[in-house]
């Protein structure tokens, strides 16, 4: 067992840098904090490189870079540090990475006011997510958690939009509601299993529930009673992060107002820890539950996908549009998840990562956008095409990325989860839920195509007065690369689906099994 | 009467040492101040010095006993002195913890804010006047020696309270104290009577047994025991015997706020806790039979109003230091969660639980008043809107009161993440799904009037330009070292957090 | 010794290739990109060529090639699916692979003159969309499975919409490519279920089995057949049923890319891309890959006589339909691009009844005629300064003889005049669906019938139509000074329509089914070459060959030929004569109307049908209804909705919780008597509480 | 012979009561020491009347302890109304409402 493996030392250097880009001067802080953050992507690329994990954390797979030490001991248990990575996490692991750094770069240009404080807390964030996508013990992984919302808070309410105030805020408690009520949930099952546990590791916790059988009585609730309760107040909880119709109006009021970087990494990554966890908790320790309300659930994930495309249908900011399609995109997670399929899973996992660099490409592009003309509103803009022609270009890949154009992240994603969805035996009547579904990449091309014509093409004018020129290089490179992910995924998911498959396949065969 | 001590037999009453430092320390620092010839000018220094030595002495002291196993099980088991009217166990020097470190960094910080006071040596020997009180409720362990004790450290406070004596606030609020104080203090003892009246001793132990027969006065006992509770639930500052709180705290010195809201709440749990816990188990319904007197239900409901009237009282004030005061009511109610999330076979739990919320307050609570009193000190007003901007003047002690405002609402940048989930998790684990769901509520909405603090200081821009000129360095020390612990309980959760799980485990048999 | 087989890949990854270079390296490039683009399509076009000499069986090698060549997703799990990429070589693609790089070439030349000429700008953007379609149509036509048909189907609409929108500075071409891709995108919904469900119903996508080392990888038509045949049920329907929702599922990407009634509004629009892309895309080649893929999986739709008919009934109608629209267009292109739709209804309709060699015979010759009346076009524009109205032309005939004489045999196929390429495959399509019609029972029969009754109508309106263009073109005198003297035309234009002129003359000679039924004389080479040898080689191993269909059709469907009148050479005497004298009718009436020096509009001879037509049917108005006058307002109350309810609930939330704290403050009165008594008072509550009610008891 | 144990109850709490009223009904902070008072001397009586029926004497003792700590109470009110007068220029309690809310 390693005292100190690459994880730790992961959460050291973002942390050690994110103190000395606190205390570097401003005009420096930028490119200090894109130095460091190289470092992380570095040592993950490495860790994927030398991944040697199989099976799934949960259920006795063998993790990769593990680490297990003794944390706190509170009453009857033991809160540990443990730390460890699999086949789903890894990818995650390197999404918050690369996509860290790809938004400090993007940062530079739109950000002209407390740089040293912006680009510490940035760093704070990835650090903050790394522990969520490597801590296995629940408490752990609860203080990271909840760790992201601090710099968040600061992110949106100080560099955000005029109602920045409001955005961060509702951000800030409502997310804190859903991850108090989230534990309530869990902690039902903990005290359940009674004294067959005593640690909040995950793992152990997931095993035990798998085995079924020794969850007790609590506090008059039956075993099957207390599975349900536990599994709806997760669900509520994670689905607030997601974000899942009716609990997802935090998301559009935080994208809008925050600044484009935060912006890339809120759905780039943040959306992420909601289907990750949904994934590992509900979907993992409480498989039986799932599969009985199948229904219900995938209603859930299918109104979003609709009801999120529909509303995108309706916007006129660029940045609205692409938060409420989030909504949209993010459902197929839950279509995905709910199948119980082996593409159902690997599919949403895959969909975490393509919709993660998609949107994050989707987001940096409107800001570079943003950054010439300092407008948003569609209506304010039209034919941006003839001054900033690589940004429109680059729009224009993301935007059919977007709407899952072949041999891009996006398609394979959404191709597997309709696959894995379709052949589902949990959901009722699984062909037509999911050709339902489906409609929502009529839709998204509908208002996609549409925002590009009035926006990017057509006769150039501008409500704003500012002249375009082109954007500058550092604004588009971090662009070039996320498309370059995107089509380099797209045409090759295995890079990733490999260990992702092997990773959620045990979540379908009963007990503990390693595939 | 020996006692066994790291291999060293001594007398029992070494036991009480802590207790005893503290007792001294005042002594010396009335001797300090009577020897100067010119009465009331001894050097502001040399008194701060002497009490903050010896709060952290008692501090230090408690905690190496706490360390080397005094009182408790694994090492000489619970000391009873002067036959079992005072004891000393893991949950008295535990408290004592509290008590002394709470206490050292509000004298440390009273160095710069007393400058050019007058009265100083009364202000730092009230102050370890109170704290004796305090660290002796820690150990009281019958209804009489509860009651001497508690007064020992309620009439100091009150001076202290009123100390500012041209300042009406100060003094309407000494007023308010005193006479709610008076009151509740008289509730108090006239419960004690009727509980002595039932059981016929004070003892609490001796109480228990004789309350564990049948017991004729039943009614008498029942009027007794809530008044027990209300008279402790003055020292906690829960409704409804919170009147006081607001007002004292907000008016008292901010220091002294600091002081009452941190450690005079902590001595009132301890009381509460080895009263209800060792001399009405039975009653209770607590050792499985029928409750004679359902107290715990009672402390449910305390547990539930307080936290809700403290938050919602909270959440839309327009002084910072108002807005602490009542928070520190609602934190009252999470802690009053430890005697009423009962409901389980292993009740340690969730009363260890409140026993570390109440530690990591006495940092995060204290510091957070401190920088109020740090504010004072800049003519800083008290409004939120007096805050704005602040960060660009003080970024170091406005991160530390970011720091301690994220811990109080229970975000993990310090300890009072772990301590606010575990209060939670007990009242899972009691399936006391009322308190869990007003405890969400409310740490919501504190998460809300918390975070308008950081708004003010960070995100808001100055409207008002004034200048910070010096920067006092005793405040700022104690403001900085309340944060680092605050934040070093998150991850240093553990140092504390067995002793006080085995204590509370204790004090269930 | 590696055969043509070993670069079939390398058919669509050269222009591939074009697309790169001309994206990145173009605007460094004299000709912009052009260079790369020629150089790849020729390269295309040889390899296409001796593939399909390979597949003749003249290289002596093997004559097909079935194989999987690229793992895109790997199904770990026992239950999960492996998706591959993999080419299917049989004559069919090989057939296509030629039309395809040939046109696309002869497009690229085309496109020196129509766009570098012209001196138009951003041309390495023009040319990279030209590459990356010519490389994604051409793997679609090898694709071997129905997945990768699918992702080059929906790449092949990206570059027709960037190849539409390619003047973005105007208002009109980027709502054009808007149209196109949504309307395209919204048939490819349902034949992304329809893949989906494939492959959750039979596991694999292969359109022809594949010899692997494993062993046999069956094609998802014989596992359809073979349900069939066990009447297994999937899904809680029977097989048969199942099938057909399968089928329909596909065919609904089929309406929407080979523009089919009611998805056949954006072609027409289409046509504010510049002529070369219209001539490439929006008539040989894209708007073919529709019906090629219902060839493709023949064997499958063959299984479902509702398929059939529905295919053949969208077919007849359409043709129908169009061809009368087609009637009243002002503008050139426009003219062309109903004519088009209305083709593909032919071949639809040949599908639909059975007759597999008709339709891919016709989606031959069109390819080509098609072609060549839009290259045609495109040189006329580029004579009349991009002025497209054919009222403001005439008398071009000497002016622009090369361009008049290609045009006119054009013109003569498209109208299926002898002998010209479009008389001898329409005349199949007709036969092969009145053969049908009669010889099959019951409804599909009728429905067959019906179909032809719609396809032999719009022979009619094709010959008016097409000559009423050429007429008000060609004929008559110049209306116009541009008329009068319009810009010469370079050989880069010429040479394409030289070719494809005689191309359309002439095509027609590979499949003369009538005169081989009258003579005897075997020169019905592309039956021959569909059908393959008797025994043994590609029909044996892919089971993609038309005396498979056949079978099929009659075992399945009940499919069979019958001979109305007399016997079958009667029969096809009739009906040829009589399509033709249908044709030769509509020319007349043409000539009679428009064939005089100074044409006036007849149109308003058809009164109230006129505004019908000219506003083709009120299609488009009823889709742009639905898209905007029902989606818009349903979005925009969702929005309402969202805001209003979802997120008030939220905001009521915190500011009910506020109002209640500044209530709460209020019991603090500062008073401290009313302490005292809210004290005593709570004092006696809890009593009374806990002591009279619950502790004495 | 002894008098029954709940007279004394009785007279305490009556006693209780009396000083409850005045603390609710008297404005003047000098009456509500005195009120105060009251209440501590009927606890005082419970102790004592308990202490005899119980037959120990810690009731007793306890009552001592209660009068000198209410003793050494009233003084700090004292020095309390005290300075309320000089900020006040009046000791009635309620008068002294500037904090609320």
């Amino acid at each position: 067992m390693p005292i100190a493996g690459p994880v730790e030392a992961l959460l050291g250097v973002t942390l050690l840098g994110a103190f000395l880009v606190f205390l570097a001067p401003d005009e420096y802080a930028g490119k200090l904090a894109t130095a460091v953050s190289l470092v992380p992507v570095a040592v993950s690329v490495w860790m994927y490189s030398v991944f040697d994990g199989a099976g799934n954390a949960l259920l006795g797979g063998t993790l990769a870079f593990e680490s297990d030490l003794g944390w706190v001991s509170l009453g009857r248990y033991d809160l540990a540090w443990q730390v460890g990575l699999d086949g789903i996490s890894m990818p995650l692991l390197l999404l918050a990475t690369v996509l860290t750094t790809l938004a400090l770069v993007s940062s530079w240009t739109p950000i002209d006011e407390r740089e040293s404080q912006f680009y510490g807390l940035m760093l704070l964030m990835e650090a903050s997510l790394i522990g969520v996508f490597t801590a296995l013990d629940f408490f752990l992984w609860l203080v990271f958690w909840e760790a992201v919302l601090i710099p968040m808070y600061f992110l949106i309410g100080v560099w955000g939009g005029p109602r920045r105030k409001y955005a961060a805020i509702k951000f800030f408690v409502y997310t804190n509601v859903a991850t108090l009520v989230m534990f309530v949930g869990f902690m039902a099952l903990v005290f359940g299993l009674g004294d067959s546990i005593s640690t909040f590791g995950m793992a152990e916790i997931a095993q035990a529930l798998r085995e079924g059988g020794n969850l007790s009585t609590l506090a008059g609730l039956a075993p099957a009673d207390l599975r349900l309760v536990a599994f709806t107040l997760m669900f509520a909880g994670f689905a607030v992060k997601v974000p899942v119709f009716p609990v997802h109006t935090w998301l559009p009021d935080a994208h809008v107002e925050a600044p484009t970087p935060v912006s890339v990494m809120l759905a780039g990554v943040l959306l992420k820890m909601g289907t990750y966890a949904l994934l590992r908790f509900n979907f993992t320790m409480l498989r039986e539950t799932a599969e009985a309300n199948a229904g219900i659930i995938v209603a859930f994930g299918v109104l979003s996908v609709i009801y999120g495309a529909m509303l995108a249908l309706a916007q006129q900011d660029l940045k609205r549009i692409v938060a409420y399609s989030s909504i949209s995109s993010m459902g197929y997670v839950i279509l995905g998840l709910v199948a119980f399929t082996p593409h159902g899973f690997g599919g949403a996992t895959f969909q975490m990562i393509a919709h993660g660099l998609i949107s994050g490409l989707m987001f940096m592009t409107v800001g570079v956008i943003y950054n010439e003309t300092h407008t948003r509103m569609v209506g304010d803009i039209s034919g941006i095409a003839d001054r900033m022609p690589w940004a429109v270009g680059i729009f224009v890949a993301a935007a059919f990325g977007y709407m899952g154009l072949p041999f891009m992240a996006g398609f394979a994603a959404e191709y597997l989860i309709f696959q894995g969805a379709f052949a589902s035996t949990v959901i009722p009547a699984a062909p037509l839920v999911t050709a339902v579904g489906m409609f929502g990449i009529v839709v998204v091309a509908g208002y996609l195509l549409w925002a590009m014509q009035r926006t990017l093409f057509g006769e150039y004018s501008l409500a704003t007065d500012y002249d375009v020129s082109r954007a500058p290089v550092h604004d588009v490179a971090p662009l070039v690369v996320l498309l370059a992910l995107v089509i380099v995924l797209g045409v090759r998911p295995g890079l990733v689906y490999r260990m992702i498959q092997d990773a959620v396949n045990p979540l379908l065969h009963g007990g503990v099994v390693l595939w | 009467m020996v006692v066994d001590i790291a291999g060293y037999r001594v007398a029992d009453w070494v036991a009480m040492t802590p207790a005893l430092v503290l007792g001294l320390t005042a002594m010396v620092l009335f001797i300090v101040d009577s020897i100067e010839p010119r009465p009331g000018s001894s050097s502001n220094a040399v008194l701060a010095g002497i009490s903050t030595v010896g709060a952290l002495g008692a501090f230090l002291l408690a905690g190496t006993f706490l360390v080397l196993g005094v009182g408790q099980p694994r090492g000489t088991g619970a000391v009873d002195l002067f036959n079992g009217q005072l004891v000393v166990d893991g949950m008295s020097l535990f408290f004592v913890v509290i008590v002394g470190s709470v206490t050292a960094l509000v004298m440390l910080a009273s160095y710069d804010y007393l400058d050019g006071e007058s009265y100083q040596a009364e202000y730092y020997g009230l102050v370890i006047m109170a704290a004796t009180g305090m660290a002796v409720m820690s150990s009281a362990n019958s209804l009489a020696t509860v009651f001497v004790a508690l007064e020992l450290s309620s009439l100091p406070s009150y001076a202290l309270v009123a100390f500012v004596k041209e300042n009406r606030g100060s003094v309407e609020a000494g007023l308010k104290y005193f006479l709610v104080g008076a009151l509740s203090s008289s509730v108090l003892v006239y419960g004690i009577s009727l509980v002595y009246a039932a059981s016929g001793s004070l003892q609490l132990n001796a109480v228990a047994e004789a309350l564990s027969g049948s017991v004729e006065l039943v009614g008498v006992l029942g009027i007794g025991i809530i008044m027990v509770l209300l008279g402790v639930a003055f020292k906690t500052a829960s409704v409804p015997f919170h009147f006081w709180a607001p007002e004292a705290y907000e008016g008292a010195p901010a220091p002294v706020s600091a002081f009452l809201s941190s450690a005079s709440k902590a001595a009132g749990f301890v009381v509460a806790f080895r009263v209800f816990l060792t001399a009405f188990p039975e009653v209770g319904g607590l050792g499985g039979g029928e409750p004679v007197v359902d107290w715990v239900t009672a402390v449910t409901v305390l547990a539930v109003v307080t936290m809700t009237v403290g938050n919602f009282a909270a959440a839309n004030q327009e002084k910072v230091k108002r807005m602490l005061a009542y928070s520190s009511v609602g934190h009252a109610g999470y802690v009053l969660i430890g005697l009423a999330a009962l409901n389980t076979p292993d009740r340690g739990l969730v009363l260890g639980a409140s026993m570390m919320h109440l530690l990591v307050y006495g940092f995060m609570n204290t510091g957070a008043f401190l920088f109020i009193a740090l504010t004072d000190y800049w003519g800083v007003g008290r409004t939120f809107q007096d805050f704005n901007g602040l960060s660009e003047q003080a970024p170091l002690a406005c991160a530390a009161m970011t720091v301690f405002l994220f811990s109080l609402a229970g975000l993990p940048i310090g300890g009072g993440f772990i301590s606010k989930l575990y209060l939670l998790l007990g009242t899972v684990n009691a399936g006391a799904w009322l308190l869990a769901a007003s405890l969400i509520v409310n740490s919501a909405l504190s998460l809300f009037y918390y975070s308008r603090v950081v708004k003010a200081m960070w995100i808001e821009d100055s409207a008002g330009e004034f200048e910070i000129d010096s920067y006092p360095s005793s405040l700022y020390a104690a403001v900085v070292i309340a944060a680092f612990v605050t934040f070093a309980l998150l991850p240093a959760f553990g140092l504390l957090s067995p002793s006080a799980f085995d204590a509370a485990s204790v004090l269930f048999g | 010794m590696a055969g043509a087989f070993d670069f079939v890949p390398a058919i669509a990854a050269l222009p591939l290739l074009a697309f790169v270079i001309a994206l990145f390296a173009g605007q460094y490039m004299p000709k912009r990109g052009a260079e790369a683009g020629i150089a790849a399509t020729a390269g295309s076009l040889i390899l296409s060529i001796w593939t399909a000499l390979t597949v003749a069986g003249m290289t002596g090698s093997e004559t097909f090639y079935n194989e999987n060549l690229y793992t895109w997703v790997a199904g770990v799990a026992d239950s999960a699916v492996t998706l591959r990429l993999g080419v299917l070589v049989d004559p069919l693609t090989a057939l296509m692979l030629v039309i395809v790089s040939l046109i696309a070439l002869l497009v690229h030349v085309f496109s020196l003159g129509y766009m570098n000429d012209e001196g138009e700008t951003g041309l390495p953007r023009y040319y990279a969309g030209l590459g990356l379609f010519t490389a994604s149509m051409l793997a679609f036509v090898f694709s071997n499975n129905i997945l990768m048909a699918f992702m080059f189907f929906e790449l092949v609409g990206l570059c027709s919409y960037l190849l539409i929108g390619f003047w973005f500075r105007e208002d009109g071409p980027p709502s054009a490519a808007k149209k196109a891709f949504l309307v395209t995108r919204f048939g490819d919904y349902f034949f992304l279920i329809g893949v989906v469900g494939i492959f959750a119903t039979f596991g694999t996508g292969l359109f022809a089995p594949v010899e692997a080392a494993s062993g046999t990888m069956e094609s998802f038509p014989h596992m359809a057949e073979m349900a069939i045949e066990e009447s297994e049920t999937f899904f809680g329907y029977g097989a048969q049923t199942w099938m057909t929702i399968l089928g329909l599922l596909v065919l609904g990407g089929v309406v929407g890319k080979s523009a089919q009634f009611p998805l056949h509004t954006w072609l027409p629009d289409a046509m504010e891309g510049p002529t070369p892309v219209s001539a490439l895309i929006h008539a040989a080649t894209m708007v073919a890959a529709g019906v090629y893929l219902v060839a493709r999986m023949y064997g499958f739709y063959a299984l479902s006589p509702q398929a059939l008919a529905v295919i053949a009934l969208i077919g007849g109608f359409t043709a129908l339909f169009a061809a009368t629209m087609g009637v009243v267009k002002q503008e050139l292109k426009q003219v062309l691009a109903y004519s088009t739709i209305s083709q593909y209804g032919y071949m639809m309709l040949a599908l639909g009844a059975g007759g597999y060699v008709a339709a891919v015979f016709h989606l031959t010759t069109h390819a080509i005629f098609k072609a060549l009346l839009f290259l045609g076009a495109g040189s006329v524009i580029i004579a009349m300064h991009h002025n497209e109205n054919m009222w403001d032309m005439g008398g071009l005939k000497d002016k622009m003889p090369v361009t008049y004489w290609t045009f006119l045999s054009g013109s003569l196929a498209l109208a299926g005049i002898v002998p010209f390429a479009g008389f001898w495959s329409k005349d199949e399509v007709l036969f092969e669906a009145l053969i049908h019609g009669v010889g099959t029972e019951g409804t599909l029969g009728a429905m067959f019938l019906l179909a032809y009754a719609m396809g032999l109508l719009a022979v009619f309106f094709t010959g008016f139509y097409t000559f009423r263009m050429v007429y008000l073109t060609f004929h008559g005198n110049a209306r116009t000074d541009v008329a009068r003297d319009p810009e010469p035309v370079r050989w880069n234009v010429k040479a394409p329509l030289a070719v494809l002129g005689i191309g359309a003359a002439t095509v027609g000679l590979v499949n003369m089914a009538p005169v081989e039924k009258l003579t005897g004389l075997h020169i019905d080479f592309l039956h021959q070459w569909l059908d393959g040898p008797e025994e043994g080689g590609w029909p044996d191993a892919l089971s993609t060959d038309l005396h498979h269909y056949e079978e099929l059709l009659h075992n399945v469907p009940h499919v069979d030929p019958a001979y109305p009148i007399g016997g079958e050479q009667t029969t096809l005497i009739v009906s040829a004569a009589l399509s033709l004298g249908l044709a030769l009718g509509g020319v007349l009436l043409a000539r009679s109307l428009y064939g005089v020096d100074e044409p006036v509009e007849h149109t308003d001879k058809l009164g109230g049908a006129k505004a019908l037509l000219t506003h083709n049917y009120y299609q488009d108005e009823s889709q742009v209804w639905l898209a905007q006058g029902v989606t818009v307002p349903l979005a925009r109350a969702a929005d309402k909705f969202d805001q209003g309810v979802v997120d008030g609930v939220v905001n009521g939330v915190s500011s009910v919780s506020l109002f209640t704290g500044s209530r709460f403050r209020r019991i603090q009165s500062g008073v401290v008597s009313n302490y005292a008594a809210l004290m005593t008072l709570s004092l006696v509550l809890l009593l009374v509480a806990f002591v009279v009610l619950g502790g004495v008891a | 012979m002894a008098i029954e144990s709940q007279y004394y109850l009785l007279l305490s709490a009556a006693i209780f009561c009396i000083g409850v009223y005045g603390i609710l009904t008297r404005q003047n902070a000098l009456l509500f020491l005195m009120s105060v008072e009251l209440m501590l001397n009927a606890a005082n009586i419970n102790l004592v009347a308990f202490s005899f029926y119980h037959g120990n004497l810690t009731g007793q003792v306890f009552s001592l302890f209660t009068m000198a700590l209410a003793a050494a109470e009233v003084a700090v009110g004292i020095g309390i109304v005290l300075v309320l007068y000089r900020n006040f220029e009046d000791i009635d309690v309620t008068k002294a409402a500037t904090m609320r809310w």
